[in-house]
């Protein structure tokens, strides 16, 4: 039993730490995105037509990552170039999103795809307990764990990593060393909404291999609550997609094995276990310091003063 | 595969001259795009819209149940609309409070029951086709447990649900039917982690009561079998569909419109079966034995002809209580309102 | 290169008629999208005012939409004054509309205390919901912006738990509704319209919340905190106290809307009370630039697109995914057009 | 000999404000060049000018005699152009090393941390500076910091080097290192832009001083041709410097006694142990020490904004110990902090509202719940008339007041207190000779209405001049307290050092 919950809880997290892996970028180099789900539907679309035309999943992820790309640019010329206010234009994108998806996700209803497969790891697949649990999983999921490591190594190991956090702390320093603030914040905002979308292309390409309006049904706004739960830091928002996505797979399995708790309490589970978990983050947090990018959600404007 | 059923579009109606105009709207609760509920719905409503006498119809989506609805119901009626479909149970309230503003359009509330001078009520007895494909899950399922994926305990999932265990108990007094509720119409997602969930404790047959095809497709992928709801979705999968208790709305919408037209619609309480053609069970897969679609076939013709009933005596709950004494019968009124598992189900009923 | 720089002329005229000129330049620019639907885009425009404000039932209707979100953007905008953002508006709502309902089903309360009785409690219990936001931020620093978000998705289930359960109505054919209130828990409706005293309700508070923010020592209190923490400390203003009464205060506003819902319009506790309101909550907030006068205009200009926006279904036959998409665009052209009004272009040319 | 630096008529206007209006200057090689100049003259608008951070109206910059015009400060970085900010340029999250990593050119795509690391602590090493790279920059002393961004510009190979303010935060004996440095420098034919306000490094330092008055260039003057008083006069112009006299008076019983008073800091080191003080009625005590040696948290227990671990501090008969912030502030503690934009003032809020930060609850200032508007303005007025304000339109935010007039605005509202006790900690700092003559004219005056004053800086010369006793603290004990009458500054530094002596 524990490793089909644990394999549940991976496929149930796999889409939402995709999106709050794209909301850390963004938010690291300072720009809030509320339009996160408004991008994964854009990317569960364009992926799901990708693969229905051509039948290629691989071109059906790559588009979807840049046509999610090229619909987050909006947000980023709004809130990067014309220093609009962050909030206002995430929610924008969230409705922008939601009807552009449905608008031209009209003809696509009904018809399905052949999506991902499992792919079992040769060898580590067939180490008991693990092996099923961790191993066995479609491409994607492993590709999720690969940014996330990707993303961490890029924060703190690479030159363009340290220049993107400086920007989001203090675009001024970042600017006054000769680094080009604005770029690097379109640049995140452009590859966060890219991993954004293919939280999406997840849900319409190895979930649920077809599309429907609304598909994310509010995974994005978690991917916005989990980036502060994970302290802007790619490894925790793996753990905290994946006790969300867990206890959601715990709730579904204990109603499957005929417990009596009424479902809409079983409903809460994981929102309470998410406050609760945080609270105990937050305590463990060193006085003093904050986690988060001191300059997130402030526009820069060079001859600004504050 | 979810075009309307060519069979199912009626005679054009004749002489459109003598009577009345008809000019249609639509309070839909989901997008017309969300493959289920509301997508059947605009299915009847295209074949209405081919009627001579009807002018125009028109809809309004994604109308949020309560308040909102009351708007948006009053702004049609304004527009000059005379006949006003409100297709979800949350507008029962709503389209009483229009209709008494505007005795001459005429209101019809799918799935509630309170009526007015010009506001009827039309449902189907779904729990006929469900009963039917409870037998085909009651067959041909192996392990003897079979997984129910639902959305909220409301009285039309809960009657769906018993009449479906009913109808699996008939032919087999084993099964069991595992319910893992969702709390969603529409996540995809989620809807396939519950049909993961009944099919990891054991179950071999999933069916659903859900807008999106996400449950079967999960069954698919595990190598069992899946029964639909709302429409035919075996394209979507092939390799497991049986069968799927179906909507035919167009038998409602034009014949209410043709009523409107002729001037001879009264406030009813439309409840209709599968006499009716309102609602059907549809045809069994290759996948189902010729003997299952005998018996089938057998109890589809004695539910038609009021020979079976599904909720007759004696019926226990899951709990073990009588809740239909031998010998009676559940009327309209405890069906609508129904708020019990059968013995069999297992599952919370959320009250 | 073009470079973009502050317009230095900064007359008072140019400022009040700054925000007008952005809506005016996102419908220009918006009606092109319209025009590219294959709509006329001033017959969608007309068709809009024309639902929303044409007539004495779209006014009236315009108004009771705006309530909620008066009341909720009133809240909302009280928090950011402290730089405290309250998403959870949606959830307040929600648990003010439970309190409500229990007062109007269950106190046993008659007459003419029943109101202000639902009001008191839709006060309180969005208060307390909000609350534990406020609390966990003054004690232990958690994060307000994903605890009030987080419970809005409980708040939700409790209102399902309740509505399914315990509080269904006993003669609603089980369906998720409680009991309909008796008429003296039920807000007067002006005119024969919809509109209720709910309305008033959230003028009076607005004008409260404008003395509040603006005129009292507790304004200036929170004013300093949002602007400056540790000159807060230093002026010893006491911190964690401001912060749980300003979101203690921001989720009582939000229960009240959650009131004037249940006891103006719906006359009973069902699920989708708000249809989101909590979150247009913060888009009225921020264009309101948190002053309470700001929030009731822009609640009502808020009220008038979304009510408007019901004609191009019904008159445009456009789908609802358009009407989402129109939405969207008119905000990001507002965002944008705000730049423009506040910079102009020069060239720049490089000489290296 | 051709400028290596040229400026010619440049003009920059803000919103409002004609910041540089006609401004040239050149810049030889080998040079030291100050600006000298008022708060707002212009000063650090031209820098960031020439830093690429402001584009300028119009006007032209010339290296090497080459046009050149700079879109961004990475235009700059690559004509040979380093900078220190007058406002830090630092990332508080990210520690000393990646604060430094930030401006190392060339940088590879896979952070070579080992390599830089040891670069910074070679330098480190030259200036004899004991900096932890991997602690988080919002852990540093200000000084520290101070260090850090010097350190940056150090790193990178700049011919031109600009300075603005640096030694503001820093004390005598560090100023002196960086001076040396500076010196090594020019030597090697780098030039070097440098602006401070305080006349004594200023005629150690310069080749050349240009004076800017208002935005425009008054005066340019070659070492030989200038002392302190010419360079106050062109640089004040018409305005006269505040004159101010400390009379003798007679200096009462004790008012603020502290007794064996023990703090800890965050990080349960003791900031202040067993410390004992006595402060009389009228009269100003000098603390002298070299920061970070207790001065902050001396001055944080007594204005409330710390609890101390041990002993106590008595007002009069006013048992102050625990007292909090608001507590101390009616018993009668008044305190200019060291930090004035991050808790001095509320940056978004009037110039009125600020000046009520500490007396808002006054019942002069409010009817019940409600604001008295009209008072608030009268007392505003009042003050900014009082103290010579320059507060732009009513209402304008305090964050755009220039720092010596931001620094005006908290000592207004501090004084208007009528305190017993007056914590002021470095007051002058980074304030030009008129501005922090005035805020001295202030403190002397309110001595003579028997207000106390306990003045916190690292300026021997402020402290000598002002006080009637200094206190000098080492690693957070009183090593001594000497007249300033009868001491030398060399003595002072001794104790600062923490030689014990009489
Ligand atoms: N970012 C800005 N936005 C608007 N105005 C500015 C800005 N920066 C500077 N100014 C203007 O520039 C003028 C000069 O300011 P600057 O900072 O150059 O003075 P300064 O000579 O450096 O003073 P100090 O000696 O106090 O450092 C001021 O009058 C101010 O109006
Ligand atoms: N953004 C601005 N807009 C308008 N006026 C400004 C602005 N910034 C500064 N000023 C004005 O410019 C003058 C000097 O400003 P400035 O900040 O350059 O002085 P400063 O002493 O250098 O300050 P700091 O010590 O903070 O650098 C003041 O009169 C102030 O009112
Ligand atoms: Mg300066
Ligand atoms: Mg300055």
């Amino acid at each position: 039993m524990i490793e089909i919950l644990l394999f549940a809880t991976i496929k149930a997290g796999t889409p939402i730490l995709f999106a709050t892996l794209g909301a850390i970028v963004m938010e690291r180099s300072g720009i809030i995105n509320l339009g996160i789900e408004g991008l994964m539907l854009i990317g569960a679309l364009s992926g799901f037509v990708t693969a229905l035309y051509t039948g290629s999943l691989f071109l059906a992820v790559v588009v979807s990552f840049f046509a999610s790309m090229a619909v987050g640019s909006i947000h980023g010329i709004i809130t990067v170039y014309l220093r609009g206010n962050q909030i206002v234009s995430g929610l924008s994108l969230t409705m922008f999103g939601i009807g552009l998806t449905a608008l031209f996700g009209r003809g696509m209803v009904g018809k399905t795809i052949s999506g991902f497969d499992k792919f079992h790891i040769p060898g580590l697949s067939k180490i008991p307990v693990i092996g099923p649990a961790l191993f066995r999983h479609d491409l994607l999921v492993y590709l999720s764990v690969l940014i996330v490591v990707l993303v961490s190594l890029f924060f703190y190991k690479t030159k363009w990593g340290l220049y993107l956090r400086s920007v989001g702390e203090n675009p001024a320093a970042a600017d006054t060393s000769g680094i080009n603030v604005l770029k690097y914040r379109m640049m995140a905002v452009l590859v966060g909404s890219g991993l954004a979308g293919l939280g999406g292309c997840y849900l319409s390409l190895a979930y649920t291999p077809f599309w429907m309006e609304n598909m994310s049904a509010g995974r994005g706004w978690i991917a916005v609550a989990l980036v502060i739960f994970a302290q802007w830091n790619s490894t925790r928002a793996l753990a905290g997609a994946y006790l969300f996505g867990g206890i959601n797979a715990l709730q579904l399995r204990m109603q499957a094995v005929g417990t009596t708790i009424s479902p809409h309490l079983l409903a809460m589970l994981p929102y309470i276990f998410t406050i609760i978990v945080l609270i105990i983050a937050t305590m463990r947090l060193e006085k003093g310091s904050s986690p988060e990018p001191e300059s997130l959600g402030l526009p820069y404007d060079r001859e600004d003063r504050k | 595969t979810n075009q309307p059923k060519e069979e199912a579009k009626p005679e054009p109606a004749a002489k459109a001259e003598t009577g009345k105009e008809v000019k249609a709207a639509f309070i839909y609760v989901g997008p017309v795009g969300d493959a289920g509920w509301t997508y059947a719905h605009d299915m009847g409503r295209k074949v209405m819209a081919d009627l001579p006498f009807v002018t125009e119809t028109n809809y309004i989506e994604s109308v949020p149940e309560g308040a909102e609805s009351t708007r948006l119901i009053t702004s049609l009626a304004q527009k000059g609309y005379n006949l006003i479909f409100t297709t979800s149970f949350g507008y029962m309230d709503p389209t009483l409070e229009v209709a008494n503003k505007f005795p001459e359009v005429t209101f019809m509330h799918c799935s509630g029951y309170k009526t007015a001078e010009n506001m009827g009520t039309y449902f189907g007895r779904m729990y006929e086709p469900r009963y039917l494909a409870g037998v085909v899950a009651g067959k041909m399922t192996k392990s003897n447990i079979i997984g129910y994926v639902a959305a909220f305990p409301i009285p039309e999932v809960i009657r769906g649900i018993n009449a479906f265990t009913l109808g699996a108990r008939s032919v087999n007094p084993e099964a069991v039917v595992k319910v893992v509720w969702t709390q969603t119409w529409f996540d995809p997602a989620k809807e396939s982690d519950a049909a993961e969930a009944v099919l990891d404790v054991g179950a071999d047959v999933i069916t659903m009561h859900q807008d999106t095809p996400a449950p079967l497709q999960a069954a698919e992928k595990r190598g069992a079998l899946a029964i639909g709801y709302n429409s035919v979705m075996s394209e979507q999968v092939p390799g497991a569909w049986l069968t799927a208790p179906v909507w035919n709305w167009e038998a409602v919408y034009t014949k209410i419109a043709e009523e409107v037209h002729n001037g001879t619609w009264e406030p009813s309480q439309i409840w209709w079966g599968m006499e009716e053609g309102l609602v059907d069970i549809a045809p069994l897969s290759d996948l189902v034995p010729e003997d299952v679609k005998a018996v089938v076939n057998e109890k589809k013709a004695q539910i038609m002809s009021g020979e079976l009933k599904v909720f007759a005596g004696e019926l226990k709950d899951n709990k073990g209580n009588i809740a239909v004494a031998a010998g009676t019968e559940m009327s309209d009124g405890e069906m609508l309102g129904m708020n019990f598992f059968v013995e069999g189900v297992q599952g919370d009923t959320g009250n | 290169m073009i470079k973009f720089e502050k317009r230095k002329s900064t007359s008072k005229l140019f400022k009040t008629s700054a925000p007008f000129l952005a809506v005016l330049l996102a419908l220009i620019t918006a009606g092109f999208i319209l025009l590219f639907a294959g709509v006329n885009p001033i017959k969608a425009y007309s068709g809009m005012l024309q639902e929303s404000l044409g007539s004495a039932f779209g006014i009236s209707e315009t108004l009771l939409k705006s309530t909620p979100l008066i009341l909720t953007g009133l809240g909302v905008s009280l928090a950011f004054r402290m730089k405290l953002w309250n998403i959870g508006a949606d959830g307040q709502l929600h648990i003010g509309a439970i309190g409500a309902t229990w007062v109007a089903l269950y106190s046993g309360l008659q007459g003419v205390f029943m109101l202000p009785a639902m009001f008191l409690a839709s006060f309180i219990m969005g208060g307390l919901w909000a609350g534990v936001a406020g609390v966990l931020k003054a004690k232990i620093r958690v994060n307000e912006i994903i605890v009030t978000l987080l419970m809005n998705y409980i708040a939700i289930s409790i209102v399902s738990f309740l509505v399914y359960g315990p509080w269904k109505d006993p003669n609603g054919h089980n369906f998720p509704l409680t009991a309909q209130f008796a008429d003296f828990a039920r807000l007067t409706s002006f005119f024969n319209t919809r509109l209720n005293t709910g309305f008033l309700l959230a003028i009076v508070l607005v004008f409260i919340m404008y003395i509040l923010m603006e005129k009292t020592l507790w304004g200036y209190e929170i004013k300093v905190i949002g602007n400056n923490q540790n000159a807060a400390k230093y002026a010893g203003i006491k911190i964690d106290r401001s912060i749980i009464g300003v979101l203690f205060l921001s989720g009582a506003l939000a229960g009240v809307a959650g009131f004037s819902e249940v006891a103006g319009v719906q006359f009973r506790l069902q699920e989708g009370v708000s249809s989101g309101y909590g979150y247009t909550a913060i888009i009225v907030a921020w264009l309101a630039g948190r002053s309470a006068i700001g929030v009731l205009v822009v609640s009502i200009i808020m009220s008038i697109i979304l009510v408007g926006g019901d004609s191009l279904q019904i008159l445009m036959q456009l789908p609802v995914a358009f009407v989402n998409l129109f939405q969207g665009l008119i905000l990001f052209f507002i965002l944008a057009s705000e730049f423009f009004i506040a910079n102009k272009p020069v060239l720049l040319r490089s000489k290296q | 000999m051709k400028p290596v630096l040229e400026i010619k008529k440049v003009i920059k206007t803000f919103p409002g404000v004609k910041a540089l209006d006609n401004v040239s200057l050149s810049i030889y090689e080998g040079e030291i060049h100050t600006l000298l100049g008022e708060n707002g003259a212009g000063k650090s608008t031209l820098m960031n000018v020439l830093n690429g951070l402001y584009q300028p109206d119009s006007g032209e910059i010339f290296i090497d005699g080459k046009e050149n015009m700079f879109l961004s400060p990475k235009d700059s970085i690559k004509a040979g152009i380093g900078m220190v900010h007058q406002h830090f340029m630092l990332v508080r999250n990210h520690n000393v090393l990646e604060n430094i990593l930030l401006s190392v050119e060339g940088l590879k795509s896979v952070l070579n941390k080992k390599a830089i690391r040891k670069q910074v602590e070679e330098i480190l090493q030259r200036f004899d500076m004991d900096i932890n790279l991997d602690e988080p920059m919002w852990k540093l002393s200000i000084g520290a910091q101070q260090w850090v961004e010097l350190i940056k510009l150090l790193i990178r190979d700049c011919r031109i080097l600009i300075l603005d303010e640096p030694t503001a935060v820093l004390t005598p004996q560090e100023s002196e290192k960086l001076f040396d440095f500076l010196g090594r420098l020019r030597s090697e034919g780098k030039s070097i832009i440098f602006i401070s306000h305080k006349m004594r490094e200023v005629m150690a330092l310069s080749d050349r001083v240009t004076i800017l008055k208002k935005g425009t260039t008054v005066k340019e003057l070659t070492k030989g041709n200038f002392d302190e008083a010419l360079l106050a006069k062109l640089m004040i112009g018409g305005d006269d410097i505040p004159k101010w006299e400390r009379r003798e008076k007679s200096i009462g019983e004790d008012i603020l006694t502290i007794s064996n008073l023990s703090v800890d800091n965050d990080k349960g080191l003791a900031d202040l142990h067993e410390f004992s003080m006595e402060l009389k009625k009228g009269e100003i005590l000098g603390v002298a020490g070299v920061a970070g040696n207790g001065q902050k948290a001396l001055a944080e227990v007594i204005t409330g904004l710390k609890l101390p671990k041990d002993g106590y501090i008595m007002l009069g008969d006013c048992d102050i110990t625990k007292a909090c912030c608001r507590r101390s502030m009616i018993a009668g503690i008044a305190h200019v902090p060291e930090d004035r934009k991050s808790m001095g003032i509320a940056p978004e809020m009037s110039v009125d509202d600020n000046l009520i930060l500490k007396s808002y609850k006054d019942p002069k200032f409010r009817k019940g719940f409600i604001q008295n508007r009209k008072t608030i303005k009268k007392n505003a007025e009042r003050l900014i008339h009082a103290f010579d304000i320059k507060a732009g339109p009513p209402g304008n935010p305090v964050r755009l007041l220039s720092g010596g007039n931001i620094q005006k605005v908290i000592i207004a509202r501090e004084m208007s207190l009528e305190p017993i006790v007056l914590v002021a900690l470095y007051p002058t700092r980074g304030l030009d000779i008129g501005s922090a003559e005035y805020v001295h004219k202030v403190i002397v005056e309110a001595r003579a209405k028997d207000m106390s004053t306990i003045l916190i800086s690292e300026d021997l010369d402020e402290l000598l001049k002002l006080s009637d006793r200094i206190a000098v603290m080492f690693r957070g004990t009183l090593t001594g307290i000497v007249d300033p009458e009868n001491t030398t500054r060399e003595a002072i530094g001794l104790l600062m050092s923490g030689e014990m002596t009489g």
